[in-house]
């Protein structure tokens, strides 16, 4: 198939979907959308169309995978078979579980597990539509979800993508981009606390573009830290009330 | 413990109020919960929709891309209906292979389309026995609050509703997709599923997850817009009168009537 | 490949097979054909070659399954690779999970497993040679298997189906009637307590179609019994003798 | 309990018995249970036979079907025999993927027929290289009795032995059936399968279920009709003096030759 | 439980040991363990290595044959990089499908080789769209004694550089081996991945598999021949503050210089 | 592909690697390669480079696989995917089940269990470059593993092939051998108490063939032992010093 290479970005740094370099797609994210999960966050991040719900703590099973010391996280991502362009075969892919890893591994540092000894939280993460960025989208739901589940945490855990563009860097890199650009870093952040919970890095960067995009992330998270929060703050303290 | 008592208390009260012909939710027995549809909720697929039935939750893309016919069907497109209960909308869900009640829902949801003919299959043909259209339907429950084959459904035949079929051309024997050009999907039918459940001596349409737990049999019964009884399963660790059946297959033209207005309002 | 459609009926209601619409085809049932087994059967249903053995109650592996309360019942349905016209890959098909949850559910109503709790009662069914109705043929070699390995049961389960071909009402729908016809009804009953606990469609019918289909399958169902009976008998109360 | 009991009961007389020259169903050591061999019993498959080896039974159907050969064997049809026990033939056999022992068993009827090169496979070619017949022989263990090698392997001998191999024509590079031409497969020699125990110093053939459960290792040997020996299995978790090996060789030679017999009446 | 105890004692006198800034096997922070690279250790692949990094040591083979390409990648040749803990070389382990940290190690060092763009894949290509050459590069670990990710990429990166490409030809539009003639691998760079642990405040470079069972978060950045970051991927259950990953990057790039240097040895 | 049919034999009896009839190729072992293992060797036999580790006794998982009167032997034969000619799927084939039971009851004679109940002795194999006699080189490897375990022995197993090729008995059949000779007999001993533990065949030999194949193989697997012994005798009491 002949594809006409993408204009990725214009000389005045105008790129693909219209944004300017440090600006963010639109982000949206209702709280407690599921009846039956114990938690639950819907996140539309650009094109990104993510459900995250919670259940937990609750008895592990099987039970050797208990932990007398403490409680457990598990967590599951997974894109429906619909999510993206050519129809994906609904088992779990090896892309899939290692995203589930790093997602459980960026959650674990915010998630006060020592309280329930023998229990495990259960993060599970449907990408019913994928875009670029769809690990960081999916983390922001997650977080949420597990806040909207009365988990106690240290803080939030909130997540966006830097990347390199035509030879610039760029925060919050979309699908184009990421297949056609130069690198993508996600990176997860827990805002208040200033810890770095996630980090990737998929492309070629300079030591001090490395540097450079690390901090462009970092100000995204920040940024989708406050679309957290309001999220969390309509459904909870909505008009003064609980 | 304790949530083990009050489920046993909630079943206690709907046999009670069954007695007395009522509901625990209010609705007569013959009565749907309110449908509520939204499609083209997936932009990205070639087709989808969101159906709450209730309190159960579903969300169906439907991904149509050129493919080859099976063996000795050369002269039909492909048509697939998969169903999955997602480990979010069930604290009971896991994650894994699909179990047999999953494989049983996949199978009753597909068949109740294929039965009905709802899809002219013949048209989806590009070169006969090489190359036809394959139309992959795939429903996830997100949120499970009872009777998810009708729902499951529902969200199948509304997401086929509302496809738009890309064009492909034939070069050197393999298909082209030809960009812009579009069609509707070939409907011929419109298949309503209905699922009833008998609880002791009544039959309840569209129980909830609650009514489910204490149902001694359940049948699912799909229609077409003909009034024809395409296809039944039924389920359930007892049974049914030929009598109780025959009610049945009534109630399911019935409700298959009124939920059928709901499909055409989206052709 | 051409095929020539087959004539599935003539003008006067005669079936490709030779049967008239409300003809069974021929059914032969042995009972104890299995050593091992703690009640076994072997049904011919037309050409229909299936066996049915059942173990149980015996203890239920892995424990977490079993039930404190009741006695459970498991069931599987498998085709053998040369049972049909391709060889079949031997692991389970979707088709026969469903298949076995199905008649698991058709013969649960019959049996008594409350006397038994933390048991567990398995039906293993083989069809050796399909034809139409093999799900049918299978569950009445199944009930006798039960029956035969002694296990408490409120009453047989009977099953037999019914169909529309060339337009017409038919009993015991057979295997090219199956695939050219126009629906395919089966059915199981209990056929003293009146208790339909299978029941099953392809195809299409109109209402009063509908009714006539079932009311015919039924009185296929009682046929059955007579033959489930009569095969019972002859191994238990042959020349008086238990 | 009480069955465990009985079992080592059962355990202690036959190797009571062994002592004094004797078997627990009053065979000799070097005798074999009867032998029933039924072919044609599914009429559907190309070949098939129902064999009875004492309280050990087999049905083996055999499907014959046009195949692509292996890469590096293009003149050679395709020759598979596998073997399964049904869980209805064993209280202890699991539904589920083989495990370890039906894999042994499974590849060492295999080897036997393969080995002994009963089958001419430069016959199955239609185009070298490209389209070849392919034999599946599969067998399902249906009373497990003790001896499944021997039972399984005579199964899958009588039924290829049934077998009506259809005939092919190639049309364009394709293989097509003629209807109603048949021919019988390209049989080169009789394969017989030969297993024995040793049970502390003594060796006897065609072990039963409670002789293999107090053996101290098993021997299959498989001969063909001029006399070599073409494979060996040794199992069991013990093992064999040199002797007793060379002992064994020629006991399978000698009860060869009897069941070789009953096969060829079946030719 | 003794064992238990001990380890205790080892994480605390770890501890201990890093407030005054020094390690339990007396290296200092940022310096490896020696690596040891042997290559050609399997002869009948087309490349090989076996290298030890301290207490780990991994074999890695190449195997070299045409293949399709990917769709939609028609220009490329294939490359992939798998990496697997065998059961003998760690307690831990257990034979069956990897798990979750098997397939972060494997995907995690096949990126680090893909991203740096180690081998120019253009230039595997034999027929575009139809036929290129596919390198699979296979790392087993054989002792496990920490930092897998790093031992994995060095023997998969030596094993690349050991390999000699055989020589295809097309004839009828199949790859057909040209016997004899071989060329080296396009090689473009050479990437070095480098993982660093945090221990509380520390971080550590190379970390033993005592020096992991008390690390909190650990960081793999792989660099380039133009001391180029190209892939990196955090793991561990808690996080790094900004500046600790600026460090680790100038850490990676460092230690990168000096591995670096051993594998132009091999080219 | 077109081959020229390898020359197995000349006249007078040299082998296409030039070896006499009842030579064997070169052979080496190297014992407590692994840091990890309990017990571990390392043989190059021919071509053959194999792996083997053992741990244990240990506790068994599942634990309802333990046995309370015994010990229980594993056993895991293994072919890396570089280890063949065409690369390997690394998942474990239906031949490497099999050789995974033969080895496991060729070493269980001479492993003493009775006195570990409910524990596991695991030995696994990885065969690195596989040649000709690849199980029979594995089980000298995982014998000599067992012993570096310090496991409690009977006795050694030593193993080697004969075979026929050219219509003459051979010696420790390698790789082109095996595939075009007319027979490959691998044979396990137990060289003090003269028991054969693993006997397998295939191809086609007379009785009288049959005699003198395994006769040779058992000179084979003595000359085997003699190396096993030399490396644990290396390992263990060189210098005079356990």
């Amino acid at each position: 198939m002949v594809k006409t290479m993408t204009q990725l970005m214009t000389e005045d740094g105008i790129r693909c979907d219209g944004r300017r370099l440090d600006e963010l797609r639109n982000i949206s994210i209702k709280v407690g959308v599921l009846k039956n999960a114990d938690g639950s966050a819907y996140i539309e991040f650009g094109k990104n169309k993510i459900l995250a719900g919670v259940f937990g703590p609750r008895d592990v099973h099987p039970k050797h995978m208990a932990n007398p010391d403490s409680g457990i996280l598990r967590c599951r991502y997974h894109m429906s078979p619909f999510s993206v362009t050519e129809r994906k075969n609904p088992a779990p892919s090896r892309r899939e579980i290692e995203i589930s890893k790093v997602i459980k591994e960026a959650l674990q540092p915010a998630v006060i597990l020592k309280d329930y000894p023998r229990t495990v939280i259960d993060v599970f993460i449907e990408v019913l539509q994928a875009d670029g960025g769809s690990r960081c989208a999916a983390l922001d739901a997650a977080a949420v979800a597990l806040a909207d589940a009365g988990i106690p945490m240290r803080d939030l855990v909130s997540a966006c993508a830097a990347g390199k563009v035509a030879d610039r860097i760029v925060l919050d890199v979309n699908n184009e981009e990421d297949q056609e650009g130069q690198a993508d870093m996600p990176v997860a952040l827990m805002p208040n606390m200033g810890k770095i919970t996630l980090l990737q890095l998929d492309g070629m960067l300079k030591p001090e573009e490395f540097k450079t995009c690390m901090q462009t992330a970092l100000v995204g998270c920040k940024r989708v830290y406050e679309v957290q929060r309001k999220a969390l703050m309509e459904k909870y303290f909505q008009n003064g009330e609980q | 413990m304790n949530s083990l008592i009050l489920d046993q208390l909630k079943r206690d009260k709907i046999l009670d109020l069954l007695k007395t012909g009522k509901r625990i939710d209010g609705r007569s027995l013959d009565e749907q919960r309110p449908l509520i549809i939204e499609t083209g909720v997936i932009p990205k697929a070639n087709g989808s929709a969101r159906v709450k039935l209730g309190d159960t939750e579903i969300i169906t893309g439907v991904k149509i891309q050129p493919d080859k016919p099976f063996p000795d069907l050369g002269d039909k497109g492909i048509l697939i209906c998969t169903a999955e209960i997602l480990p979010l909308a069930d604290p009971n869900a896991e994650p894994g292979p699909p179990n047999e009640e999953v494989i049983e829902l996949a199978r009753v949801v597909d068949r109740g389309i294929r039965e009905t003919e709802m899809i002219d299959l013949h048209q989806l043909v590009l070169i006969e026995d090489k190359s036809v259209i394959g139309m992959f339907i795939d429903s996830s429950v997100i949120d499970s609050g009872g009777n998810l084959f009708d729902a499951c459904s529902y969200a199948s035949v509304a997401g086929i509703l509302s496809c738009t079929v890309p064009k492909y051309e034939i070069k050197d024997e393999a298909p082209v997709l030809v960009e812009g050009v579009t069609s509707k999907p070939p409907i011929k039918t419109l298949p309503v599923s209905v699922t009833m459940a008998r609880i002791g001596d009544h039959i309840v349409v569209d129980p909830t997850k609650d009514e489910e737990s204490c149902m001694d049999a359940r049948i699912t019964i799909t229609t077409n817009s003909d009034g024809n009884i395409c296809a039944v399963q039924k389920g359930g660790s007892d049974g049914f009168t030929a009598e109780q059946l025959l009610e049945c297959s009534e109630m399911a033209l019935a409700v298959g009537r009124k939920i059928r207005k709901q499909f055409e309002k989206l052709m």
